[in-house]
């Protein structure tokens, strides 16, 4: 994990309010894992005060891409960075999505909206690691992206997904790019129609989105993984500031930050 | 240069420290920054029994400043003994534990457990938190409170010990005293401020427990005037903390009178602001033609304001 | 949409005032915005005499906020009937006016005075200026003090009377009690903070006072707070006050509890914001389906923070 | 008085430091008179939270130029406002330059560093009204600069004054630019040494500059005018927050925003 002052490469939008940024940074892309994230000081000064808890969308040797949508001051930094402007990033944090144990069956990835960000980095470190291994055959493993969102415009990077051989299923808010309803919808949708065995599911995007994840998958065995937001200061686990309540007797809490922010689905009580 | 400063009896190589509860027990910042270069770190806030904290949402940021309700989660000082403390020795780094009880009898206990153990500069008396039912804020709003639970801490560790203050009182000055009269070494000001945020789209306060504990640069002018108000009044030793994020900001605390200073909010966005802070202490004191920090310490020229030249 | 709000006896048009100190006697803002379109206008401090206030410098700019030191500099009541008020009234602006005594004695001859003359809607009684030597913050911290101030008051006027509070306090409950004890129809609040600020290069204070009063987006959470438990535990009306620099900042006023609010610093930086303010608060309560203001104030649905929706 | 959103026409560079800024504003350039003031909103946000108040540097019929010295956190910003980009200004703020009373004898204009700024708008109008009314004459009336800075490097606008026929001394901190000392060493010269009638005098500089003027000019029966800075929140004489102690029996303080910026020299105390 790094401290470090880095120079933006690109910073493009993509989409209504969405922003693909690229970093130069050799020595966090060395350690980035996806699923982790970097914390980022989106403007000099004290506006926005903290830091910017943004996920690690792809990495490259050399360099980091960042997905990220307008929603407030920080964003809105972020977003009038020019290339060849340097920022200071905190990362990588967090841990890892754990990858899948087998290497056949299903693999699921429900993406809500912006929560897109750290799939793709999974998606691709998947595809990645079978290739190495040799393994991948359309008959082991197929992955399956279930992704909503609120317009087709809004429905980002499929045909990198696509790429990979991966099968891509969208919906959005208002018909406009598959039909209407929400990624959940997907999900239910393809939980009753038959297919072949799941070997895990990840899943990011909006809380609620989440929490109806966890209960559509509540009787699975198979390990989902949810990756979560919370208000972060340190992103370091040192403030205890982003929790989540974990299930355990007792109240406990986890830190998103340090503990997380992938958790499994069964591990965690989402209010 | 002279870095070495003196809070009563407790004696730091340098003036800059990180403050309670944004350092955590200090291993997630071990591979950033060389702990045994700080003055001194102080532990998150510790409890005889471990406790959850709050509900989540705990953080909001308002205009420079940081709302938090963690609520003193915390593994308990047996686990802290156990488990974190030794790290924290390994790395050398100067150690101050913030404690904090539900009653007397608990800070008693946990002075006299800690006044056992190794690696332990000096205890922090955490009777200010606004995050917690019991305890905390209570105790440090009044006198008669504050100088009980230092006398019982100092009746039970030979341990220097600092009183750490609320700036929720109507006078400083009355509470600090108390402090001093209770026994402790010097005075840790000032804790947060409580305060809200609200959240207008849902109409709902931004933290779950709806009142919280402001830090971070807005809440630094009283920080200053209240470290500026004890030191003068009662020549007591004073830690000063409260919106530190630059070298300049910790000097105004020099200025009106602390020997030390902690960072808390302004670590958690920049974990090297520390480190940063130390060579431009030394600067700065060169510059002015002073041969060490104690010659800074409340040392202000004179009473009416220069005007500063461009 | 109906913005009309009640402070007690005091009916206003609409919640949105200018605070004291920060508007003057008006005149400079006339031609660029229209008075009598505000909710109302609190005129600077007027003290029984006229007051030359403190030396300068009086300002200092802070994270987020505003150190003053003005010392109530005011032209006293005699002139400020005279030759100020004739043209708030011909402004058709809705004044109330700011007073401040020295002694009780001064309190009660200034609300006698004031009693009798048009054109003011009510009086805003200051128990809380940090800036003066004798008087102002010394009554307001005590709860008898300022029980007695406000009685004072109370007896010699039939205006609608508001207690402007400090936040300087352990309890502001307990303050703001004793106030409504006293008979005042409602509380604005928050004055404020006392505050310091040291320029590092001369190692002086950047006010010549020393200390003044802090104020400013900084400062905000800790009078949500404060509005929120007042209205929470007494029921009564409040005005707010404290950082208010955009529609946002103020509906967590009324949301808090506020009746109304005043914009001090916030209007200094844009003298247009008031104006900007009341469309945006009607189509705040229109998107949140409320009929209008007193609907919203103190309406925090649930207990829990809902967390907003991105 | 305006309040209003303008365009920034120019922003440059002209010294170490110094930027001059042009800024469309037809409506405050219509009421600006030299001496006068604007009060600018460096940066959106809060930081800086205030206003910076920044003199008339020149005036034409449609744009006004600012000329400042970067110093903090709001000269800083404003130095990195870009032509096209939009300013918060409301002004014109305070009282103008008086104009000298007789139409002969030397006007003396004594500037120290940045005080420079509102004595070319003031040169430019005595020289216009001049013109208009034909009374100019080489014998009649005499403008004369004394002018201190810190290197040469930051005398600016010097063949400005000199195109209109005003006579330059300069004098530099380090020498590099006419003799080495300060403006104030340039007047005391200038007193002691064979002139004509001094008619009036204008200083625009540090405060310890203004109030060396103040001194050695105390017996002068000229007027003596001062431009002084002082912080300011409201720049409307409404917050008190910019006194001037007055030179009155008992204590009395002035607005530098509203009695000033610009006093005479035998009103006020200078501390
Ligand atoms: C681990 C993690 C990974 C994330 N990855 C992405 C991503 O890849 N792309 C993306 O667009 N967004 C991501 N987010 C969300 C992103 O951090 C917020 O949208 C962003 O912080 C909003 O900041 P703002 O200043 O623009 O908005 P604000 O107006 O300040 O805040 C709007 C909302 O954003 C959230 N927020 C603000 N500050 C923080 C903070 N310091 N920590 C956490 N949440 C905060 C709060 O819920 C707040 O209500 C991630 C969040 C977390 C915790
Ligand atoms: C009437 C008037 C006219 C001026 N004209 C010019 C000009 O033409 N060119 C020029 O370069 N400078 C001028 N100044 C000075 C200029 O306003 C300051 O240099 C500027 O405000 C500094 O702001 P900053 O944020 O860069 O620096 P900061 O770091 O904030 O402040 C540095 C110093 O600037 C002064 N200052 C800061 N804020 C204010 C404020 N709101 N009001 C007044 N002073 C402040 C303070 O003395 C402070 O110590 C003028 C000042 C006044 C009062
Ligand atoms: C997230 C957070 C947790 C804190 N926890 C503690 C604590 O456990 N004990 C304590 O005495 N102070 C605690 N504090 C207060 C800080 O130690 C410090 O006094 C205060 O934040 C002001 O300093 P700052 O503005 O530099 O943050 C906490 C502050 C923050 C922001
Ligand atoms: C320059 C200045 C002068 C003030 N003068 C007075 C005053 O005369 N009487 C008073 O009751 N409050 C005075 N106040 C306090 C304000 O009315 C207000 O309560 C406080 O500033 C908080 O609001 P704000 O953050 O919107 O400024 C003054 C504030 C400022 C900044
Ligand atoms: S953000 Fe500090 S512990 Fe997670
Ligand atoms: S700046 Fe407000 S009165 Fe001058």
């Amino acid at each position: 994990m790094r401290l470090s002052n880095c120079p933006v490469n690109r910073n493009l939008v993509i989409a209504p309010g969405y922003f693909l940024m690229e970093i130069e940074t050799p020595e966090i892309a060395a350690e980035a894992q996806p699923g982790q994230f970097v914390m980022i000081k989106t403007r000099e000064g004290r506006e926005p005060l903290l830091r910017r808890p943004l996920s690690l969308h792809r990495v490259s040797s050399t360099s980091i891409e960042l997905l990220y949508q307008v929603i407030g001051k920080g964003t809105q930094a972020l977003s009038q960075t020019r290339p060849g402007e340097f920022l200071d990033l905190l990362g990588p944090l967090g841990k890892p999505f754990p990858l899948p144990a087998s290497s056949s069956g299903i693999i699921l990835l429900v993406a809500g909206g912006i929560g897109i960000a750290p799939l793709l980095a999974l998606a691709e470190q998947i595809s990645e690691r079978l290739k190495v291994k040799g393994q991948r055959s359309k008959a082991n493993l197929k992955i399956h992206l279930l992704y909503g969102a609120k317009t087709k415009a809004h429905l980002v990077r499929i045909s990198d997904f696509q790429k990979m051989g991966i099968e891509v299923s969208t919906i959005t808010d208002d018909g406009s790019g598959g039909r209407k309803g929400l990624a959940t919808d997907l999900l239910r949708k393809f939980l009753v129609s038959p297919h072949g065995n799941i070997s895990a599911a990840y899943a990011c995007g909006p809380r609620p989105m989440l929490k109806t994840v966890a209960q559509l998958t509540r009787n699975k065995t198979v390990p989902v993984y949810l990756s979560l937001e919370e208000m972060m200061a340190c992103g370091m686990g040192a403030c205890l500031g982003c929790s989540v309540r974990a299930r355990a007797s007792g109240i406990k809490y986890l830190r998103v930050c340090q503990d997380g922010p992938v958790f499994l689905a069964e591990d965690i009580i989402l209010d | 240069m002279n870095l070495k400063t003196k809070i009563g009896r407790l004696v730091l190589q340098n003036p800059i420290l990180v403050a309670s509860g944004c350092f955590g027990y200090g291993e997630e910042y071990a591979p950033l920054l060389d702990l045994s270069r700080l003055g001194g770190v102080v532990t998150k806030g510790i409890s005889l029994k471990p406790r959850p904290g709050n509900s989540p949402p705990r953080l909001a940021e308002t205009p420079a400043g940081l709302l938090n309700s963690i609520g003193l989660e915390n593994v308990g000082v047996d686990r802290f003994i156990e488990e974190k403390l030794p790290f924290l020795r390994k790395q050398k780094a100067c150690v101050l534990v913030n404690i904090f009880g539900e009653s007397l009898g608990e800070y008693r206990k946990l002075a006299e457990i800690l006044d056992d153990i190794d690696g332990i500069a000096g205890l922090e008396v955490n009777i200010s938190c606004p995050n917690v039912e019991k305890g905390g804020l209570e105790f440090g709003v009044k006198p008669d409170s504050t100088r009980k639970v230092i006398e019982t801490v100092r009746g039970k560790t030979s341990l220097p010990v600092l009183a750490k203050l609320s700036p929720n009182v109507t006078d400083i000055v009355e509470i600090a005293r108390a402090a001093m009269q209770g026994g402790a070494d010097g005075l840790t000001l000032i804790n947060t401020l409580k305060g809200m945020a609200i959240d207008v789209k849902t109409r709902c306060p931004k933290l779950a427990r709806g009142i919280g504990g402001l830090s971070g640069p807005a809440i630094r002018p009283v920080a200053v005037r209240m470290v500026y108000e004890v030191s003068r009044k009662l020549a007591a030793p004073v830690i000063g903390a409260g919106g530190i994020d630059s070298t300049e900001a910790a000097l105004e605390f020099f200025i009106a009178g602390a020997g030390a200073v902690q960072i808390g909010t302004g670590f958690l966005i920049n974990p090297r602001l520390p480190l940063t802070i130390i060579p431009e202490l030394v600067g700065y004191l060169d510059n002015q033609g002073l041969k060490g920090i104690e010659s800074l310490v409340g040392n202000i020229p004179a009473d009416k304001p220069k005007r500063r030249k461009k």
